[in-house]
C-alpha cells in the first residue's frame, strides 16, 4: 500500500476519531457526575442535527446568505436545542431514578433512546428517509497522489479538537469544573462544600448533549447526509469508547474514541475478506478488550465496602 | 448572635427507624462545643441533620436565629456553616490547591486567594504541596487538607466530625491544638469526638450523646467528673484503675 | 385461601377476552376491547381481585397451568382455519419461550443481556443452514440450534463474568450489533436479504400442509407449529419453575442479590452466572430455530438490538422473574401492534414510553414475581 | 487447656499506604465468646474481612482446623467452618426468611442441576428437613419469628433481621462465629434480647467459638470471656473485661492522654 493511500486512511481514522470522542466525552461526563450511563445520548445527537437542519430551513426561508453565518446560527440552534433537552432529561427522568439500580437506569435511557429516534422519524417531515445535509464549509481539495485532503474535512477536525481542548480547559481549570469533578468523586462531600448538586448535574447534562448536538453536526457535515438512525450507531461506538478508555476519565473517552476509530480502519484495511467486516472486527476488539480490562484501560474508581 | 447554632427536640434517622430521639443542644458563639459518645450512638447522624443531608423528621434546628428547615446542604453552608467530615473525605484525586478551592466554592476567587494564603499560613506544609495529589499524601497531610479545607468557608460555625479518627497519637494532638487556634479566630465550633480527655481540655461545654440520647451535659469541667462520660465508654459498673 | 374459583374464572376470563381480541376486525372492536380491559384492570386491582386470583394460582397452581395449557387449545382451535392468527399465537408463544430464558438470566441471577434477539437469530440461522444443507431431523435440528445459540454464546461468557453492571450491558450491546453486522455482509449467509428454509417435517408429517377435516374443512397448517410452540412453551414453563424452585433458584437469587454475601456462604458466583446464562441463550436459539422454520424466511432485519429491546421490555413489563407475567406481556406486545393497525407505525414509540413509565412508577412490573414456594400448594 | 480453634500470628493488612492490621496476634478457644474491642477505624471489621477471605492477607498467618486461611478462598473457608454475619445487614431482603436461612446452608445442601431438576421426591426431603431445622434454629432466637419462615425478610423489624441474619451464619453449623456489631442501630432493650439469644446458643452449640465486635461496654462486660483490644490495628491488651478495662493503654485508646 503507497503512502498516500496509507494516509487517507489515517485521515479517515482521525475524522472518526474526533467525532466519536466528543460522543464519548459526553457519555463519560454523564457517568462521572450521577454513576449512570445515558445511552440516550446518541439519539440526542441526532436530534442535534436534525435541530440544525430544522434551522438551515428557518434561516435560508428569512433569506440568509453568508454560508457562515447561517452555520454559526444553526450550530446555535443545535447546542441550544440539546442542551435544553440534556437538562430536561436530567431534571425528570433521570435525577427522579438516583438510588433505583443502575441497570433500571441503563434500560430507561435505552428507551428514551428509542423514543427519540421514533419521534424523529415520525414528526420530521419525511423523517423516514436519509435528509440531505447542507454544504456549508468551503469545498476543495488538495492532491497528494493518491491522497486527498479535502478543506471542509481539515476544519471540521480543527474544530473537533479545538471543542474538546475547549471542554477540558472547562473541566480543568474553571469553577464549574471544579465543581464537576468534585460531585464526580464524592457527592455528598461536594455538597458539603457548598456546591449546588442539582444544578451542577444539569449543567453537565446540557454539556454533555451540546457536545454531542455538535458531534451531530459535525457528522452531517462530514458524510452530507443525516438520518434518524445515525444516533444509535455512534451512540453505541461512544459508549464503546468511553467504556474501553474508563468511565469517568475524559482522557480515557477522548483515547477511547480514537482507538475505536483506529480498529474500525485497521479492520477495514487489514481484514482479508472485505471491508465490510470492520464494525465486526471492531465491535470483536471491544469485546476482547472488555475480557482482558473489565473496568477499562483507564480503570474507574470503585470500592465496596463490606 | 453570630454563629450560634440551636438544635431543638430533633429526630432523625434512615429507613423510618430514628437514630437520633429528640436531641436538644445548643454551641454558643465563639465556642467550643463538644458531643461525646462512642460508635453508633449518632454522632455522624447529628452532624448530617445540621447539614441538611439527613433532614430531621421533626423538631428544628435554628442557626442564627434561622430554622434551617427546607434548605438544600448549599443554602445551609451559604448560611455560614462548614464541616470538616469524619474521615478527612478529602478529594483524593484533585490536587491541594484544589481541595482548598473548594473549600471556599462559594467566594469569589479574589477572596478565595486571600484565604488560600491564610491557610498556608497555618499549614506551610500545604503551600509546599499545593499542585500535589491529595490521595497521594499521608493520612496526617491529608487531615491538614481536610482542616484547611473548612477553613476556607471562612465559617462563622465550623463542625467537626471526629478529627482524631484513624490518625497517630502525634497527629491527634496536633489536630487540637490547631482546633483551639480555629476557636481562637472567633469561630464556633462543633466537635464530634470519641476522645474524651483531649476533647474536655479544649472544649468549654459538652453534651454526651448515647443511643441517639442525650444522657449528660455540662461545661469541660463538669464532664470530666461526670460518670455518664465514663458509662459511655466502660459500660455500667466499672470505676477508673 | 384463595379458592379455585378465582383462578378458574381468570383463565377462562383472559381466553375469552383473547378470542374476542383475536376475532376482532373493526378498529372501533380493538379500542372498545382493550379500554374495556383496562378499566377490568382498574377494577380488579381497586376490588382485591388481583390478589385472591394471586392467591388462588399459588395454592392450585399444577390445577391451573393445566388449565392455561388447554385454554391455549381452545383458543387455538376457535380459530383453526385462520392462517394469520395462528401464527400470531405461535409467534407469541416462541418469544415467550426465548423471554423465559432472558428472564433465568436477568430476572433470576441478574445477568443482562442485551442480545436476546441475536441469540434467537443465531438459532433461526443455525436452523436454515442445517435444514437447507443436510438431512438431519428438523427435531433435532431444534435441539442443536438451541445447543449452537449456548455454544456461541459461551464465547461471550469471560466477558460477562469479569465485567459487571454496564460494562456487562456494552458486551452484550457490542454482541448483537456486532451479531446483526455480520449477518449483513455475509454473503453466504445471504447477506441482508437473508435465508429461506423449507417448512418442518416432523416423523413424516409435513407441517406445512393443511390438515384436511372433511372435504370442506380444514385445519391450518399453521396448527403444527401452534402445538409444537405450545410444547415448547409449556417445557420452558415448567423448567423455569422447577429451576426457580430449588436450591439452584436460590442460589441464582443469591448471586443476583449480593455476590459478597455469596462468596462468604460458599456459593459459587461464576458457576450460577455460566448456568443462567447457557440455558438463557439455549431456550433463546430454541425459540428462534422454530421460529426460523414457521415463517420459511429470515433476515438480518429481524434480528435487531430493537428486538433485543422489545424482548427485555417484555420481561420488565411482565415483572422481573415472572414467568405467568411474561406470558401476559409477550402477548399484549406482540399482539396489540397486529391488532391495532393505527399503531403499528408508532408501536416502538408507544413501547418505549411505556417501559419508561413503568421502570419510573412501577419498577416491580406489573405482576411482580411473588416468594419463592418450593413445592406449590402450601407452605409445610 | 484446649487447643485455640484460632490461631493468628503477625496479620498484617496494608491498603495502599495504610496499615489497616498491624502484626496482629490472636487465639480463639473452643466454646469461648471473645469481644472485640476498640474505637472507630481500629481495624476490627478489616480483621474479620481477612479471616473470612473477603481481604487477603497482606503478611502474617490465621491457622484455622490445621489450614492457613490466608490461602485459602472465602468459600473455602466457609466450607471449613467459619461463618459471619455484617455491620450492616446483608440480607437478601426479597427473598423469604427461610431462603435466606438456605443461603446460609448452601454447604449441606445438594446443588446438582439433575438432583434439583428431576429428583423432586429426594429434594422434597432434603426441602422438609431444612424447613424443621430452620424452624426450629430461629425458635431458639424467637418463637413467633420461627412462625413466619415464609414471608419475606424486608417484613421483620430490625432486631429480628439481626436474629436471621445469626441464623443464617449458624445454621450450617460452623466451628467460628463472626458477629460484627450486631447491636449497631438497636435500643438497649433490644440488644439486652439479642445477647440473651447468644448466650443461649452457645450454652445449646458447645464447642462453638464467637468473635464479637461490640462498642457497648457493658455488653462486652456480660457476654465475653475474654476480651481483646485494637487501637491503630494492634492489639494493645487482651484479657478478661476486668482486666481490660483496667488496663492504662486502653484508657488512653478510649478516653485520650491525660
Amino acid at each position: 500500500m503507497d503512502i498516500g493511500l496509507a494516509g487517507q486512511y489515517v485521515l479517515n481514522g482521525l475524522m472518526l476519531g474526533i467525532i466519536y470522542a466528543m460522543v464519548a466525552v459526553g457519555f463519560t461526563l454523564f457517568f462521572g457526575v450521577l454513576d449512570i450511563i445515558k445511552f440516550s445520548h446518541g439519539d440526542v445527537l441526532t436530534v442535534g442535527a436534525f435541530t440544525a437542519l430544522a434551522a438551515y430551513a428557518g434561516v435560508t426561508a428569512l433569506g440568509l446568505q453568508s454560508p457562515w453565518l447561517i452555520l454559526g446560527v444553526i450550530a446555535l440552534a443545535a447546542i441550544a436545542g440539546t442542551a435544553v433537552l440534556g437538562a430536561l432529561i436530567a431534571r425528570f427522568l433521570i435525577m427522579p431514578m438516583r438510588g433505583a439500580p443502575p441497570i433500571n437506569v441503563l434500560l430507561l435511557t435505552l428507551m428514551l433512546g428509542t423514543a427519540l429516534r421514533e419521534s424523529v422519524r415520525l414528526f420530521y417531515p419525511n423523517g423516514s428517509n436519509p435528509k440531505m445535509f447542507p454544504r456549508l464549509l468551503p469545498g476543495g481539495a488538495a492532491n497528494f497522489g493518491r491522497f486527498t485532503l479535502r478543506y471542509d474535512s481539515v476544519l471540521i477536525f480543527v474544530a473537533g479538537v479545538a471543542v474538546i481542548v475547549g471542554v477540558s480547559l472547562l473541566i480543568n481549570r474553571s469553577k464549574l469544573g471544579l465543581a464537576i469533578r468534585a460531585v464526580a468523586q464524592d457527592a455528598e462531600t461536594a455538597r458539603v462544600m457548598g456546591i449546588d448538586l442539582e444544578a451542577v448535574v444539569l449543567f453537565t447534562f446540557a454539556l454533555g448533549s451540546a457536545l454531542a448536538a455538535l458531534a451531530g453536526v459535525m457528522n452531517g457535515m462530514y458524510y452530507s447526509e443525516i438520518n434518524f438512525n445515525m444516533g444509535l450507531l455512534l451512540g453505541l461506538i461512544g459508549f464503546s469508547a468511553a467504556i474501553i478508555g474508563g468511565l469517568g476519565n475524559i482522557y480515557g473517552a477522548i483515547l477511547g474514541g480514537f482507538l475505536f476509530a483506529a480498529l474500525q480502519t485497521i479492520g477495514a484495511v487489514l481484514l482479508p475478506v472485505s471491508s465490510a467486516y470492520k464494525d465486526v472486527f471492531a465491535f470483536a476488539a471491544v469485546i476482547v478488550l472488555m475480557a482482558w480490562r473489565p473496568t477499562g484501560l483507564i480503570a474507574e474508581k470503585s470500592s465496596e465496602r463490606v | 448572635m453570630s454563629g450560634r447554632l440551636a438544635v431543638e427536640n430533633v429526630f432523625a434517622g434512615y429507613d423510618r427507624t430514628d437514630v437520633l430521639t429528640d436531641v436538644s443542644l445548643v454551641a454558643e458563639p465563639g465556642r467550643i462545643t463538644c458531643i461525646l459518645g462512642s460508635n453508633g450512638s449518632g454522632k455522624s447522624t447529628l452532624i448530617r441533620a445540621i447539614l441538611g443531608l439527613t433532614p430531621p423528621r421533626t423538631g428544628r434546628i435554628v442557626f442564627n436565629g434561622h430554622d434551617l428547615a427546607g434548605r438544600d446542604t448549599h443554602q445551609i453552608i451559604r448560611a455560614g456553616i462548614a464541616c470538616i467530615p469524619e474521615g478527612r473525605k478529602v478529594f483524593s484525586r484533585l490536587t491541594v490547591a484544589e481541595n482548598l478551592r473548594l473549600g471556599a466554592y462559594q467566594a469569589g476567587n479574589e477572596v478565595a486567594r486571600e484565604r488560600m494564603a491564610r491557610v498556608y499560613g497555618i499549614f506551610p506544609r500545604l503551600a509546599e504541596r499545593a499542585g500535589q495529589f491529595t490521595g497521594t499524601m499521608s493520612g496526617g497531610e491529608q487531615a491538614m487538607v481536610s482542616i484547611g479545607r473548612g477553613l476556607m468557608a471562612a465559617p462563622k460555625l465550623l463542625l467537626i466530625d471526629e478529627p482524631s479518627l484513624g490518625l497517630s497519637p502525634l497527629f491527634v494532638k496536633e489536630n487540637f491544638s490547631v482546633i483551639r487556634r480555629i476557636q481562637e479566630l472567633g469561630i464556633t465550633v462543633l466537635l464530634v469526638e470519641q476522645n474524651v480527655r483531649q476533647t474536655l481540655a479544649i472544649a468549654h461545654y459538652g453534651y454526651v450523646l448515647m443511643q441517639g440520647r442525650v444522657v449528660a451535659s455540662g461545661t469541660a469541667a463538669e464532664l470530666v467528673e461526670n460518670e455518664e462520660v465514663r458509662q459511655a465508654y466502660f459500660g455500667d459498673g466499672v470505676r477508673p484503675a | 385461601m384463595g379458592a379455585l374459583r378465582w383462578g378458574v374464572g381468570s383463565v377462562a376470563t383472559v381466553a375469552v377476552y383473547a378470542a374476542l381480541f383475536l376475532y376482532a376486525e373493526a378498529q372501533s372492536v380493538v379500542i372498545g376491547l382493550l379500554v374495556g380491559a383496562v378499566v377490568a384492570m382498574v377494577m380488579a386491582s381497586r376490588f382485591d381481585v388481583l390478589a385472591r386470583v394471586g392467591e388462588s394460582f399459588a395454592r392450585h397452581e399444577r390445577a391451573l397451568d393445566r388449565l392455561t395449557f388447554a385454554a391455549c387449545i381452545a383458543v387455538a382451535a376457535l380459530f383453526h382455519d385462520q392462517h394469520f392468527v395462528l401464527l400470531m399465537l405461535a409467534t407469541v408463544l416462541l418469544y415467550f419461550v426465548a423471554c423465559i430464558g432472558l428472564n433465568l438470566q436477568f430476572g433470576h441471577t441478574g445477568v443482562v443481556n442485551f442480545a436476546g434477539a441475536a441469540f434467537f437469530g443465531v438459532g433461526a440461522y443455525a436452523a436454515a443452514v442445517l435444514s437447507q444443507h443436510t438431512p438431519v431431523p428438523h427435531l433435532a435440528i431444534i435441539v442443536i440450534a438451541g445447543a449452537v445459540a449456548a455454544v456461541i454464546g459461551s464465547v461471550l461468557i469471560i466477558p460477562v463474568l469479569r465485567t459487571r453492571g454496564h460494562y456487562a450491558a456494552m458486551v452484550t450491546i457490542a454482541f448483537g450489533v456486532l451479531f446483526k453486522t455480520f449477518l449483513e455482509v455475509n454473503d453466504t449467509l445471504g447477506g441482508p436479504q437473508g435465508l429461506k428454509l423449507p417448512g418442518m417435517s416432523v416423523f413424516g408429517i409435513p407441517f406445512n400442509a393443511n390438515i384436511a377435516l372433511s372435504d370442506d374443512a380444514e385445519i391450518s397448517f399453521y396448527m403444527h407449529y401452534v402445538v409444537l410452540a405450545l410444547l415448547l412453551a409449556a417445557g420452558a414453563y415448567s423448567l423455569s419453575r422447577r429451576i426457580e424452585r430449588s436450591w439452584i433458584g436460590l442460589n441464582l437469587d443469591a448471586v443476583r442479590l449480593d455476590e459478597t454475601a455469596c462468596a462468604t456462604f460458599g456459593i459459587d458466583v461464576a458457576r450460577w452466572k455460566i448456568v443462567a446464562y447457557t440455558i438463557g441463550n439455549a431456550l433463546c436459539g430454541i425459540a428462534g430455530a422454530v421460529y426460523a422454520m414457521m415463517t420459511g424466511f429470515i433476515a438480518p432485519n429481524n434480528f435487531t438490538f430493537g428486538d433485543s429491546l422489545i424482548m427485555v421490555s417484555i420481561i420488565l413489563l411482565g415483572g422481573v422473574g415472572n414467568p405467568r407475567g411474561v406470558m401476559i406481556a409477550a402477548a399484549v406486545v406482540l399482539l396489540l401492534p397486529e391488532k391495532l393497525q393505527m399503531i403499528q407505525e408508532y408501536r416502538f414509540l408507544l413501547y418505549a414510553v411505556l417501559v419508561m413509565a413503568v421502570l419510573l412508577f412501577r419498577p416491580e412490573g406489573l405482576l411482580p414475581r411473588r416468594l419463592r414456594a418450593y413445592f406449590p400448594g402450601g407452605t409445610s | 487447656m484446649t487447643a485455640p480453634l484460632l490461631v493468628c500470628r503477625g496479620l498484617t493488612m496494608r491498603f495502599g499506604g495504610l496499615t489497616a492490621l498491624d502484626a496482629l496476634d490472636l487465639d480463639v478457644l473452643p466454646g469461648e465468646i471473645l469481644g472485640l474491642i476498640g474505637p472507630n477505624g481500629s481495624g476490627k471489621t478489616t480483621f474479620f474481612n481477612v479471616v473470612t477471605g473477603v481481604y487477603a492477607a497482606t503478611a502474617g498467618s490465621a491457622v484455622f482446623a490445621g489450614a492457613d486461611l490466608t490461602r485459602l478462598t472465602a468459600q473455602a473457608i466457609y466450607r471449613a467452618g467459619i461463618t459471619r454475619t455484617f455491620q450492616r445487614s446483608r440480607l437478601a431482603l426479597p427473598l423469604s426468611i427461610f431462603d435466606n436461612l438456605m443461603i446460609g446452608n448452601h454447604r449441606r445442601l445438594d446443588h446438582g442441576l439433575a438432583f434439583n431438576l428431576f429428583r423432586r421426591v429426594a429434594l422434597k426431603a432434603q426441602y422438609e428437613s431444612a424447613v424443621d431445622e430452620a424452624r426450629t434454629l430461629l425458635a431458639t432466637f424467637s418463637v413467633p419469628l420461627a412462625t413466619r419462615l415464609f414471608e419475606p425478610a424486608s417484613a421483620v423489624t430490625m432486631i429480628d433481621r439481626r436474629r436471621i441474619e445469626i441464623c443464617r451464619a449458624l445454621i450450617s453449623r460452623p466451628k467460628l462465629l463472626l458477629l460484627d456489631e450486631p447491636s449497631a442501630g438497636m435500643t438497649h432493650e433490644e440488644t439486652r434480647e439479642l445477647m440473651d439469644d447468644i448466650l443461649l446458643v452457645r450454652g445449646r452449640m458447645p464447642g462453638l467459638g464467637i468473635i464479637l465486635i461490640e462498642h457497648e461496654m457493658n455488653v462486652i462486660e456480660r457476654v465475653t470471656d475474654r476480651c481483646a483490644v485494637f487501637n491503630y490495628g494492634k492489639r494493645i491488651a487482651a484479657g478478661t473485661y476486668a482486666e481490660v478495662a483496667a488496663d492504662r493503654d486502653v484508657q488512653q485508646a478510649y478516653l485520650g492522654q491525660e
